[in-house]
Formats: C-alpha cells, structure tokens, sequence
C-alpha cells in the first residue's frame, strides 16, 4: 500500500521533512503499526516518536486514535497536540 | 463561508456588521477574539508564529461549527483563526455566534473555542528576545474543558 | 469610564481597539452585544424606546462591574447601554470583559449581562405597526439566571 | 419628613407624572407603608399600585425590599421590573 505521509509543528522539525511517500507492507494494519515502522526508519523518526503519546495522528483529515486502522488511507499526518486559539 | 483560516488581520465589528446584515431576528451576539500576549512563562516575546494544516483545519473548524449548530438555535456563526508570523496583541482568532437570546450565543460562543482549542490543527512557537523559538505545550486544561459539552439526555434542558 | 449610558450607537471594534490598546497581558476578549429584534410575540414592531434612571442606572452598571472585576482576573471591562427611541437591527448594549484566559473573560462577560438584565435600571416599550406602545414584560428566566452566580464556597475553584 | 419621589415607565405614566415631592406622616416608616399611603393619594396611583407585586423600589438609587425603612431618604423611586439588555 502507498500513502502520504505529512508532518507538522516539531514532528515536521525532528524528521526534518513536511511529508513523504512510503510503501507499507500489509502488516502496518494501524496508525500504531505505522508509527513502530517509522521509528525503525533512522533517528530523525526515533526523535519525533520518541514518546508515541505526545503525538497524534489523523487520517485524511479526521483526528483518529492509534488504534485506527489504516487500510484505504490516502493522507495520514502526525503532529503534537494542537495548541491554537 | 462560516470559516476562513488567512494571515491576514480582520476587524471584530466589520466581521460582526457583515454576519448579522438585514438579519432582524437576531437578538444577541457573542464574539470572542484570542490575542497574542506579550509574556509566556515570565519571559517577554517578540513573535508567535501559527503553523497549520491546511484542508484539515477548515474541514476540523466546518465540523466544529456544524456541531454548535445542531446544539443551538443560531442565527449567524464564523471562525476566523489567522496563521503565519504575529506579533503581541496581534489578534489570533475570532468566534461569532449570534442568536436569539443571549444564553445560546454565549453557550455556542464558549463551545466554539473549546472545541477549536483542543481539535483544530493549529501549532504555536513563540520566539523569545533571544532568538530561540519554543513550541507551545498543549495545556491539559484546554482537553478538561471539553468534559463540560458531553452530551446531556435530551430531558434535562 | 468603566460604564457609559448614552444615545448614540457604538462600534464593537473601535471598542475593543480602545480599550485593549497597548496592553498586551490580554489574551481573551469576549463581547456580548444586544440588538434589537424585528418582532415582539410575533407581531412586527417599528420601533423600541428605553427609558432609564438616569444617575441610578450608571451607579448599578458600575457596582455589576466593580462585582466582576471581583471575581474574575479582568485586564478591562466595558459596559455601554443606549437608551431612547431605537429601530429594529440597532444595537442595544456592549459588554466587554478581557482577560489572560478565555474562560475568565467567557464567565465575567455573561455575569455581567445577567445582572444587568435584572438590576440595571432600563424599561423597554414597543410599538407596533398599529402605533400602540406596549411596556416589554420582565421575564422570570432572567430574574433566574442570577442562581448559578450564587457566590461559591472559596475551596471549590 | 419631605421626600423626592421618582416613578418610570408605566408607573410613571398611570400616575400621570415623572415624580413629586411628599411630606410624610412618621407612621409611613417603610417602602410598603409608603406604597399604602400612595394608594390612598387618588385612582391614578390605585392604578400603578393596583398589583404592588410588579412594582419596584430604589431609595437614593439602591434597590431595596418592600420592608425596608425610609427613614433618612432623599430619593425614593418606583418602577416596573427592569428590561434593558
């Protein structure tokens, strides 16, 4: 499967990247099975999900949780928790 | 269009006078402006600069409004959220919410901003004299405030 | 001036622009503005006109502010009411309350309407496209909405 | 004792005038006696205190209860309940 992957805020800064295109073997079923694989990607991933639970994910522009899964996803973006307003 | 996310500044009463034009059932309006204070922590700041995640946060803030409006009678709703460089006392967001009476556009007012603070993609770094920028944390406050909207059994109003 | 009671009409954002300027320990500016509706009981109205006391409605306007500013953190506070003869879609009255956070500035804007709408010394009467004047009733929800302002034990905030 | 007395809106207009000056016998000791006495001034204040319920009072512009003593007053006033907002 290919998706878009999009970053924002200081997990765009850690990576080092606003997004990318990566091909998922079919075992990446769940936002959380996505972040464990691009942890594995080199330390720029391992220093933006170093803690998993400060950032959050959407899919196609819907917040969803880390249990969501993926499959069908055009977009799936990874940031911290908003601070606007 | 209920909301628009632009760098550009906007005038609360211009905003006001536009949305409620010709509109003579309207009784009461609610606006809130969120500004950029001069201090975070004790220590002065030069800028705050917003970024976003465009298509996402209009969807989040269409979503947001669409909700105030199954729960209230309003007449006129609008987000303006700006992004971009800004600088102290720079305005950074306005909610309107008209109605009848004033207790639905309060209401609707103050659901609108906690639900835009906690749900729409926005990211605030604030740069200090030094030159350093930080990444404002997201405050646990903003999250509770959610608690006080959930659904409530349709016999109790 | 805290409170101002007057004729003329007023512009929300050159009110917020005049009494927000310069300070920027401000974040979260909430107003609330009354206008007046097209029809009354569902009998279209040409026209409203407000009585008041003069010298007692600006002592109560400023004790409801001064109560406020008591309670809530409050960088400023506004309160302008027009009285005399007014058209549908004029406004009415602007309260303002700004603050550090939103939730002060939420809570202190909708206190002081509450009060006002039950203390303040203002008599509304319609008239009709007949030409009858008719003196707008007090409505009991508002005498009501004083209970959930009942002052609260210190510990519980 | 001589006291100003204000009336407004339609009390003001069923008694036919803005206010008046009212010396005052020691016995009209509080805002309820007061209201009495003004009941017995003629059928125009009959009217506006038909229903003494729907009146208000203020005395040197506070709101005050029907018990309250008048003793000392410069302004009494009496009104309908408030509508503005």
């Amino acid at each position: 499967m290919t998706v878009q992957i999009v970053y924002f805020a200081w997990v765009r800064e850690r990576i080092g990247k606003p997004g990318e295109t990566v091909e998922l073997a079919p075992e990446v079923a769940t936002v959380a099975d996505l972040v464990r694989w691009l942890r594995a990607q080199g330390p720029e991933y391992e220093a933006a999900f170093a803690r998993p639970e400060l950032v959050r994910a959407a899919i196609d522009r819907s917040h969803v949780k880390p249990d969501t899964p993926i499959a069908g996803a055009r977009e799936i973006a990874f940031f911290p928790p908003v601070t606007g307003g | 269009m209920k909301v628009r996310v632009q760098t550009a500044d906007f005038d609360v009463g211009e905003e006001v006078r536009r949305l409620t034009l010709g509109q003579h059932d309207i009784g009461a309006v609610v606006t809130f402006t969120g500004t950029v204070r001069g201090e975070a922590k004790g220590r002065p700041i030069v800028s705050m600069t917003l970024e976003h995640y465009p298509g996402m946060t209009e969807a989040e803030l269409e979503r947001i409004v669409a909700d105030a409006e199954a729960r209230w009678p309003l007449s006129a709703t609008l987000v303006v959220h700006r992004y971009g460089e800004l600088k102290p006392g720079d305005n950074i967001v306005l909610v309107v919410a008209a109605s009848r009476h004033r207790h639905a556009a309060f209401e609707a007012a103050a659901f609108l901003m906690d639900f835009l603070k906690s749900r729409a993609t926005f990211w605030k770094k604030e740069t200090t004299a030094d030159g350093e920028g930080h990444w404002v944390d997201a405050r646990e406050a903003d999250e509770a405030a959610l608690a006080r909207w959930a659904p409530r059994p349709a016999a109790s109003d």
